[in-house]
């Protein structure tokens, strides 16, 4: 980010704004709202319902098929919960300052998307109320715990870990811009602010320590965010199939989280910005420098599907070599085409500038990256689980409707948790935002640097 | 480690326990089948090797007298609480305690317990030696078929929860068929009536038995009655001719039919020959080839268990050799998939191929007595066997090396499948003669000393056709012809025109449709009974279980009618009537020195008795004059084969979900009928897998789909019997399939006149739907992964070496010290050279284990729940191919992939070898499945109901329950656990004994069921037990464990269940090196998924 | 909220148990809505395994005050009389109705309680016990294993190690938790096998 | 903060809001005054030169104690009852595996400790806070002096330095 940034608002305009949505959303907003809602009861519904039928419900499991949308809906999106914290902590590190744009909402996109990952391995369990009471014993009697070698358990570590991590992250971002709402409203809303924003105060002394704190849960965050979603890519790895059982999974799991998660920013972004009337904070540049990091999150996943075909011929193992070839022209090869042309071959126009700034066509793209990259997690369970050593044990396996109603229902949960956040809570980082604007100097330069 | 490289030469000693046998002298080979007979005779008696093992249901039972069962007195045990919960299911008049039962009160008493409250139920008065928890086994004989296999039902309780094959049996020797393990199925199926009724419309009205007898005794009083009745070796069919003849009719008004021909065809074509009928018994140890014309007698035979074992000691290595089977044959059987050398030949050309191997036989100057006549019938033939080496596509140089190969060692040829044509009788005539000119009399086939017998006349079903009209009165006794014989005969309305239609079945059938009066009557393990499969030699049947429903045994109730007429026999029941029938049978084993009671005991207690019979050989006829070949065996273009089903049967299988959910031997097809058809023809005429044909015939039409099978001949179009029984009926799976029965013509065979099923022209034709046929396996092609299954020539395995022991496998790991320490380490070895694919494991395993039978629609989703998979696999030639069955049941890894992945270690590694699973820790993430590399783990999709009436096919399982396996619950993983319920058994046993649990001493149920004897179970730390032999031959190997020897060590998760490669004749296909890529045709014949053609074949 | 739940579950038979019942619901679902943190400790206690609660001292009422205090105790018969399978069988027993009138035939014979003894022995109406000792399904718990002694490879343990002083209780009781982590203890003591396979299969 | 009396000075203009404070931060009379700031200005916290913020040392007990608690809960599971799976041995052998959970807990209980360092080092949550001006959270800063009154010298000199007003607080 070399290149200097024109702000046609100051800082003064930041709070009023941007604030100015909490009272006032724009009318899509409450369309927007009912939508969501709609989806998520209905797949509330789903959800009883399968819990008191059984897992049986999903047509996808299909052994030797046993998971499906399910584990694929769970990477997903964990990978779209990786740009959140990615883009407030590590960012955050490299200073950069785009990322003050967009974090706070790309934060909050991070919480929901992870509660969203957490509902499926939670529902597509055979017995889900005995896995939570495993996983947390208590009273104990069985003198028997989990176990720590089992990569699922090293997961609900990582995953649980990530969501406290980033829920801490985020909200002790909000307080100041909370303390901020609270000085703006009155009445009930005073107290109900004052109250979440812990009589934040602002002073030099609170920012001097919070900056620290802040700087070190960046710090903690950094590698957390690099090792969920190869923790996640272990939940595959630590197992012998072919297709799963490689070491590149880590590395290739975490570009390919990267890369969805910049995308969904870009996609929520683009709305949001348009919704609430945005574009003076969140600026083209800003929104050029995300599509710049999805560019080169696909090129690295473009490198790490090619290298994974390239391993598994050159390893010389028939099993793997199998898996791929089919992955390409067997009768799944229409998932492994749909990833990589929207993965890797599309983003490749925004190597033109034009392109990039095309908000139209970057947002297409985006939708494609996160449609390309849903197909890569289910391309890699299905691919992989439907062919894998004995041949009298294949078989094969399509989801059914209730796989896609529960994927649906999902985005439900998910965009009624950030429309309700864009209502209630400032879309943009207040106190950050305002780092990067032009500081509101007297142009005496008396004590300034 | 360095093993011993030479091959096992002795094939190892079956395991079960093994006691001298009165009028069978033991080898070390186990025991003597039929062997030498003049050794010395034991008294029976007195001595009873195994404590209380085998005791007869009287000794424990003594209310089972007849007197308290007629008249359904009140018992001295009580039906206890939580009845109503278990009236709907089929054992809600069970006369044993019900000790634990479940009782869901929220009592007030104890409102801080958070569980169900259960009640302890107590017998009212404890049998003597009796214990809950403790098992009782009975000798028995199963009643599935006309066989008569011994079998040895444990019981707990007072319910019978496993049958096994009785290990001293000489037919059975330890091991059952599928079939037979489904019998607890059929005892306790959901569907069997309640209550003896009469029609009265369309409704049946039950009524109490003594008013039944009352009435139906008095309506038959001086009419002319008859009895329609399946076949039986045994006593039975004296006793209905003792009572036909107290009615006034004769032996004549007796008629018994079985759907399985063979039986009456071997015996008429000996009869034709020889004078005698009988079907001769064979001695595969001996011989050295066999030749089979179409036959299948290992899943369908005559006896197939018998076969079975037989066989496996013939195609097996011994001292060197190694049995060579020839298979002819149009269809692809399991007996044929275990053919050393397999020619397709045309539907019903196997009379064609038996002329033409006559011919080179009588060109190599073959011995015997009918070398002339064959010489004649060849003569009076040659315009057929001029035509015959191309109709039949195969070269004169291989008769005439067949011919060779038989002359030159003892050899036998078996003839004859279900799939009936016009001249099956004469082909049999024609095997009997070749049979006499390569010498098999006398060496390997045996008809002057202990033949076999065939339980049906040949003629009686012709008879009854004609005489029906004249009868007043006919009981159709365990039988179903409505549904097992071709509707085109007309027997529906013939059954229309008799006055009263008595039908006395123990599972609904479409026969009570048309009768007026409906009798439930026992199940073979609820009746007395014997049979007499071999000339001499008894099988006892006694029961093992009170009669769970309300049914009577159906001799007993013509002697309750008799009594009504004041015309009765001197017997109280059937029981007294065959302890009359055994006295015989004292004189005929020369017992001395023992009572008769006492006797009998011991005759009960073992399950059979006898002495074989001798005769003088018979001497050969003249029938080179009667010998003709009908038109059909020159027939061209598609035509029809209906054979039995291995499992289904007539039809008499398809209400037990197991036999239905094994699925089909070769496709593998569950649930349903297929029309099978070469994958060659199928793609020339366009069709694809799943497309719903018309089929017809002259005789009729049917729909039903396609299933491109490999190894048919390009002109068979092959559906099994079986399926397709009427919904309406009440029969237990009505509606699943067709019966192919529909397109067979009224033609009956003209020597035995049964009903022809084979060979009818048959036209296909697409009627645009798609019907989902649920195979359970999806891809038979076992391409380049050679590895899996490993074959060899007979020229490689001798050569076999292995330097290195298969667990020699370096590891970052260090050993682990309770695995050291453990005196147990719990092994499988599957020969797969001995395994034929009969589905017996699989049956075995379901009964043992609790395992819920899935239906069809589950099995098209993938989900059925055998812990054991047959995969088959084809290699080579679409339309010849070699087929390998590999048994696939957890292979219980040293280092599990499953056991890592699992999160709250439901499944864990036991010192002992095995790989546990806890199925109340188990959660259901299913990713142990996933990891599984062998794919053996089953997931409980759904609450599987057992016992209850559903409405979907899989509801109506059963509640035969095996009380020391857990029933799994919704949402729990589960697998083969090495049958650990009876490794704990045996070892606390052992324990209590003050030893180590021996070789022999603990099998799993399917190791115990192979009739093949495929399957062996140890302990490997014990290096001189079977199963450590065997994983110490250079022949193991294990399943995708690469090659030791070449530093390969595949996936390392060094199984306890090893393999043992294919030794055949032939040059093994498929067996290159892994990933060089060869490229099998049989690939595209079951795509994995999609609808796609067949592909054509190629190299 | 869980110790309002065990007043109330533990208390006598003031009210019906299904009055109990929607009381209990009731009040669940008031707390859980008022206080968060004792409603989740609430789902807790309804959601987790039975065997969380352990259940001692259990002492359900059984169709005849039988007293093992004045059988076992008094009359010192031994346990294995009428539990007479514990050393050869997974189940110890219960005793038989001729097992009762063997003695019942001649003693006692007045009192009511053996006369409700005698009419369903009569009547071959077997008499339902409530389980006291009750171990789930899936447990496979081999009473031969525990009670056969050493020279039998057994445990050789007392009755009374599980079950407790029986013998002197008038109304048995549960005499141990039967949680899996109290078997694990035992097992661990007396170095027995601790496999999965032991008990769970 | 329970005394809130004092007077607030607000500044519009960052570099003037520093050197303020850089002139005042030593007075006596200036003696526990607050520097408020809308956002964290690197400048305002260069001219108020605070000493390191202790909040790292909380981040790194935490993180500490949480590697011990990851590395011991497994190994002491083990230790207890060494189960076997996957034909590997329990507890020391397994250790790649707890690597896992050891790196987990130490950041999760690093970020709690991190978290709880900023409220106490903040002292949040507060209910008793007193909000001095609306503008200091928007786009104003300001000079909290306690005691002091608008018409004393700290006001003048804080006038002098830029003040765009001064302010009485209660």
């Amino acid at each position: 980010m070399t290149e200097e940034v024109k702000w046609e608002k100051t800082i003064s305009d930041v709070n009023n704004e941007i604030l100015v949505n909490l009272e006032n959303p724009h009318k899509m907003f409450y369309v927007a709202l009912a939508t969501a809602v709609s989806v998520l009861l209905f797949a509330v519904g789903m959800v009883a319902y399968h819990t008191a039928v059984g897992p049986g419900m999903w047509q996808g499991f299909r052994p030797p098929v046993y998971w499906l949308v399910d584990i694929t809906n769970f990477v997903f999106w964990v990978g779209i919960g990786h740009a959140g914290t990615l883009i407030s902590a590590i960012l955050f590190l490299f200073r950069a300052k785009w990322r003050n744009a967009v974090n706070r909402s790309a934060e909050a996109m991070t919480i929901f998307a992870v509660i969203c990952a957490l509902v499926f391995p939670a529902i597509h369990m055979g017995r889900m109320y005995l896995g939570a009471y495993w996983a947390m014993p208590f009273p104990n009697t069985n003198n028997l715990w989990v176990n720590f070698r089992s990569p699922l358990f090293w997961d609900v570590c990582a995953i649980s870990t990530y969501f406290t991590v980033s829920l801490l992250f985020w909200y002790i971002g909000l307080v100041p811009d909370l303390a901020s709402v609270r000085d703006r409203v009155s009445g009930i809303k005073k107290i109900v602010y004052g109250i979440l924003s812990f009589g934040w105060r602002g002073t030099a002394r609170q920012w001097h320590h919070y900056e620290t704190g802040y700087g070190a849960l960046a710090a903690l965050a950094t590698p957390l965010v690099l090792s969920v979603h190869s923790i996640v890519s272990w939940d595959f790895a630590m197992s012998l199939q072919p297709g799963w059982h490689t070491t590149i999974f880590p590395p290739y799991f975490v570009a390919g989280a990267i890369l969805s998660g910049c995308a969904m920013v870009y996609t929520l972004l683009v709305p949001v910005r348009w919704m609430f009337q945005l574009e003076k904070f969140i600026l083209d540049e800003h929104l050029e420098a995300c599509i710049k990091l999805t560019l080169l999150t696909s090129t690295i996943c473009f490198y790490a599907y090619s290298i994974e075909f390239f391993v598994a011929w050159y390893s010389g193992n028939v099993y793997e070599w199998a898996i791929f070839a089919k992955r390409a022209t067997g009768p799944y090869a229409f998932y492994f085409w749909v990833m990589t042309f929207c993965n890797c071959i599309f983003p490749l126009i925004w190597w033109s500038k034009k392109m990039r700034l095309n908000k139209a066509v970057c947002f297409v793209v985006c939708v494609l990256i996160n449609v390309g990259m849903w197909f890569e997690r289910y391309n890699i369970i299905l691919s992989s689980l439907v062919e894998d050593f004995l041949p009298g044990s294949w078989g094969h396996s399509e989801p059914g409707l209730w796989e896609i109603g529960l994927t649906v229902g999902s985005f439900g949960l998910f965009f009624t948790f950030f429309l309700l956040f864009v209502k209630f809570f400032p879309i943009v980082s207040l106190s950050e935002i305002k780092l990067i604007m032009p500081k509101p100097m007297s142009g005496h330069g008396k004590g300034g640097h | 480690m360095t093993t011993e490289n030479s091959i096992d030469t002795t094939e190892p000693n079956r395991q079960t326990p093994i006691t001298a046998i009165p009028g069978f002298t033991m080898t070390d080979r186990g025991p003597e089948i039929f062997g030498p007979v003049d050794g010395p005779l034991e008294t029976p008696v007195k001595v009873i090797e195994k404590g209380h093992l085998y005791m007869s249901a009287e000794e424990v039972m003594p209310n089972i007298d007849s007197d308290h069962s007629r008249r359904d007195s009140a018992s001295d045990f009580t039906v206890s609480a939580g009845a109503e919960a278990l009236a709907k299911t089929a054992v809600d008049r069970r006369d044993f305690l019900r000790l634990f039962s479940a009782a869901a009160v929220a009592s007030s008493a104890a409102a801080c317990v958070r569980r169900p409250l259960e009640k302890a139920i107590p017998y009212v008065n404890q049998p003597v030696d009796q214990a809950v928890g403790v098992a009782t086994h009975y000798a028995s004989t199963c009643g599935e078929c006309a066989s008569g296999c011994g079998i040895t039902v444990k019981t707990s309780s007072g319910l019978p929860i496993k049958i096994e094959g009785n290990a001293e049996h000489p037919l059975s020797q330890g091991s059952t068929c599928a079939v037979g393990q489904a019998s607890l199925q059929g005892l306790f199926h959901p569907d069997r009536r309640t209550a003896p009724g009469f029609r009265n419309g369309d409704t049946i009205s039950t009524y109490a038995w003594d008013d039944v007898y009352e009435v139906l005794g008095k309506q038959i009083t001086g009419k002319k009655v008859a009895i329609f009745t399946n076949g039986s070796t045994g006593s039975r069919n004296d006793f209905f001719t003792d009572v036909l003849t107290k009615l006034g009719g004769s032996t004549s008004d007796l008629y018994t039919y079985e759907s399985n021909s063979l039986y009456s065809s071997v015996s008429e074509a000996h009869k034709i020959v020889f004078g005698v009928e009988c079907l001769p018994r064979p001695d595969m140890r001996v011989a050295q080839v066999i030749v089979g014309l179409g036959t299948d007698f290992l899943d369908v035979g005559t006896s197939p268990v018998f076969y079975a074992k037989n066989f496996a000691n013939f195609h097996t290595m011994n001292s060197g050799n190694f049995g060579k089977f020839i298979q002819f044959e149009s269809m692809m059987t399991q007996t044929g998939a275990k053919a050393d050398e397999r020619y397709v030949v045309p539907p019903s050309s196997e009379i064609v191929v038996a002329l033409l191997l006559m011919k080179s036989l009588v060109e190599k100057n073959a011995g015997g007595h009918a070398t002339a006549q064959a010489a004649k019938i060849v003569a009076a033939n040659a315009s057929i066997i001029t035509g015959g080496y191309d109709l039949v596509g195969v070269t004169k140089e291989v008769f005439d090396h067949t011919a060779e190969q038989l002359l030159k060692s003892p050899s036998m040829v078996l003839a004859g499948n279900t799939g009936f044509d016009e001249n099956a009788t004469m082909l049999q005539v024609a095997a009997v003669l070749i049979n006499d000119m390569i010498g098999a009399y006398g060496k390997t086939l045996y008809i002057d000393r202990g033949w076999m017998r065939s339980p049906v006349r040949s003629d009686d079903l012709p008879r009854f056709m004609t005489k029906a009209a004249s009868y007043d009165v006919v009981f159709f006794i365990d039988t179903n012809p409505v549904f097992s014989l071709p509707a085109s005969l007309g027997f529906v309305d013939l059954v229309k025109k008799i006055p009263l239609v008595v039908s006395m079945q123990s599972m609904p059938a479409e026969i009570d449709d048309l009768a007026h009066v409906i009798l439930p009557i026992n199940h073979s393990l609820e009746s007395w009974g014997d049979e007499h499969p071999v000339a001499g030699f008894w099988s006892a049947r006694q029961p093992v279980v009170r009669p769970v429903k309300d049914s009577r045994q159906a001799e007993d109730i013509f002697l309750w009618l008799l009594a009504i007429q004041k015309k009765s026999l001197p017997y109280a029941d059937y029981h007294a009537y065959l302890l009359d029938k055994w006295k015989a049978l004292m004189v005929l084993v020369d017992a001395k020195g023992v009572d008769y009671e006492t006797f009998v005991k011991a005759v009960l207690r073992r399950g059979f008795a006898g002495k074989l019979e001798t005769r003088p050989a018979p001497s050969m006829k003249e029938v080179s004059a009667s010998f003709k070949v009908g038109e059909s065996a020159t027939r061209k273009g598609l035509r029809l084969i209906a054979p039995l089903d291995p499992r289904l049967g007539d039809g008499r299988g398809a209400d037990k979900p197991i036999l239905q959910e094994i699925g089909d031997g070769m496709t593998t097809i569950a649930w349903d009928s297929w029309v099978g058809l070469n994958p060659n023809t199928a793609a020339k005429m366009g069709f694809k897998r799943n497309d719903l044909l018309l089929v017809e015939t002259a005789a009729g039409s049917l729909k039903v789909a396609l299933y491109p099978s490999p190894g048919l001949h390009p002109d068979a179009v092959v559906i099994n019997r079986g399926n397709g029984h009427a919904i309406t009926s009440g029969v237990a799976q009505g509606g699943v399939g067709v019966n192919p029965l529909v397109l067979c013509g009224t033609s009956l065979d003209a020597e035995i006149k049964t009903p022809i099923t084979a060979g009818f022209e048959v036209k296909l034709s697409r009627t645009g739907e798609i019907y989902h046929l649920a195979a359970m396996q999806k891809s038979h092609d076992i391409g380049n992964r050679t590895s899996i299954v490993k074959k060899y020539s007979l020229e490689e395995v001798k050569n076999l070496k292995r330097n290195r022991s298969l667990d020699d496998v370096p590891d970052l790991y260090p050993k682990l010290a309770a695995d050291e320490v453990s005196q147990y380490k719990w092994g499988m070895s599957v020969d797969l050279t001995k395994c034929s694919g009969c589905g017996a494991c699989m049956a075995a395993c379901a009964v043992e284990n609790n395992i819920p039978q899935a239906g069809r629609e589950q099995i098209l989703l993938g989900r059925e729940m055998h812990w054991v998979r047959l995969d088959r696999y084809f290699a080579g030639d679409l339309d010849n191919p070699q087929v390998t069955f590999q048994p696939m049941m957890c292979q219980q890894c040293n280092h599990a992939p499953c056991e890592a992945v699992c999160p709250v270690i439901a499944t864990s590694h036991d010192p002992e070898g095995l790989n546990a699973m806890t199925y109340n820790r188990c959660i259901g993430t299913r990713y142990c499945a996933n990891a599984c590399p062998y794919k053996v783990r089953r997931f409980n999709w759904w609450t599987h109901k057992w016992g209850v009436m559903g409405d979907r096919q899989q509801d109506r399982m059963p509640r035969a329950l095996n009380p020391e396996v857990t029933v799994r619950t919704r949402g729990v993983m589960e697998k083969c656990t090495f049958c650990v319920q009876r490794i704990r058994q045996a070892k606390y046993t052992a324990k209590e004994q003050g030893r180590l649990v021996r070789d022999g001493d603990v099998m799993t149920a399917c190791a115990q069921v192979c009739p093949s004897d495929a399957i062996t179970f140890g302990n490997l730390k014990d290096p001189g037990s079977r199963v450590a032999r065997e994983r110490a031959d250079a022949r193991s190997y294990l399943a995708l464990g690469g090659d030791p020897d070449k530093n390969e060590f595949g996936l390392k998760t060094l199984p306890n269940v090893s393999y043992m490669g294919i030794i055949a004749h032939r040059e093994p296909l498929g067996t290159g090196e892994e990933g060089e890529g060869q490229h099998h045709p049989a690939e595209g014949g079951h795509p994995a998924a999609g609808e796609a053609a067949p592909a054509a074949h190629g190299g | 909220m869980l110790i309002l739940n065990r007043l109330l579950s533990s208390g006598q038979s003031f009210i019906s148990s299904t009055a109990k019942k929607w009381l209990r619901i009731t009040l669940t679902v008031l707390v859980f809505s008022c206080l968060g943190n004792s409603g989740t400790a609430n789902a807790w206690w309804f959601w987790t395994p039975g065997d969380t609660v352990d259940n001692v001292g259990f002492k359900p009422e059984q169709p005849i005050p039988f007293s093992h205090k004045i059988h076992a105790g008094d009359r010192k018969i031994p346990c294995e009389y009428c539990h007479s399978s514990a050393r050869r069988s997974f189940s110890s027993g219960i005793p038989s109705g001729n097992t009762c009138m063997g003695c019942h035939k001649i003693i006692k014979t007045d009192s009511p309680h053996i006369k409700k003894i005698t009419a369903a022995y009569d009547n071959n109406q077997p008499m339902e016990w409530v389980k006291v000792h009750d171990l789930p399904d899936f447990v496979r718990f081999a009473h031969k294993r525990h009670v056969q002694g050493k020279e039998q490879g057994g445990a050789g343990l007392a009755c009374q190690e599980c079950h407790g002083k029986v013998e002197e209780m008038d109304v048995v009781e549960q005499g141990a938790p039967l949680q899996m982590g109290w078997c694990i203890g035992c097992h661990k003591d007396r170095k027995a096998p601790l496999d999965c396979l032991t008990c769970h299969y | 903060m329970s005394q809130s009396r004092g007077i607030l000075a607000i500044f519009k203009h960052l570099d003037s809001v520093c050197h303020a404070v850089e002139k005042v931060k030593a007075r006596a009379d200036f003696k526990d005054h607050e520097v408020y700031t809308p956002t964290s200005y690197h400048e305002i916290e260069h001219a108020c030169a605070y000493s390191p913020s202790p909040v790292r040392w909380f981040t790194f007990v935490g993180a500490m104690l949480g590697t011990v608690t990851g590395f011991a809960l497994p190994l002491l599971c083990d230790w207890d009852w060494p189960i076997v799976v996957g034909g590997k041995s329990p507890g020391i052998y397994s250790l790649p595996a707890y690597v896992v959970i050891g790196f987990e807990f130490t950041i999760l209980f690093g970020a709690i400790a991190t978290v709880l360092g900023i409220l106490v080092m903040c002292r949040i949550p507060n209910p008793k806070v007193t909000i001095l001006d609306k503008r200091l959270t928007d786009d104003m800063f300001g000079i909290w002096i306690p005691g002091a009154v608008p018409d004393g010298a700290q006001a003048k000199l804080l006038k002098e330095l830029g003040a765009i007003e001064i302010k009485l607080t209660h």
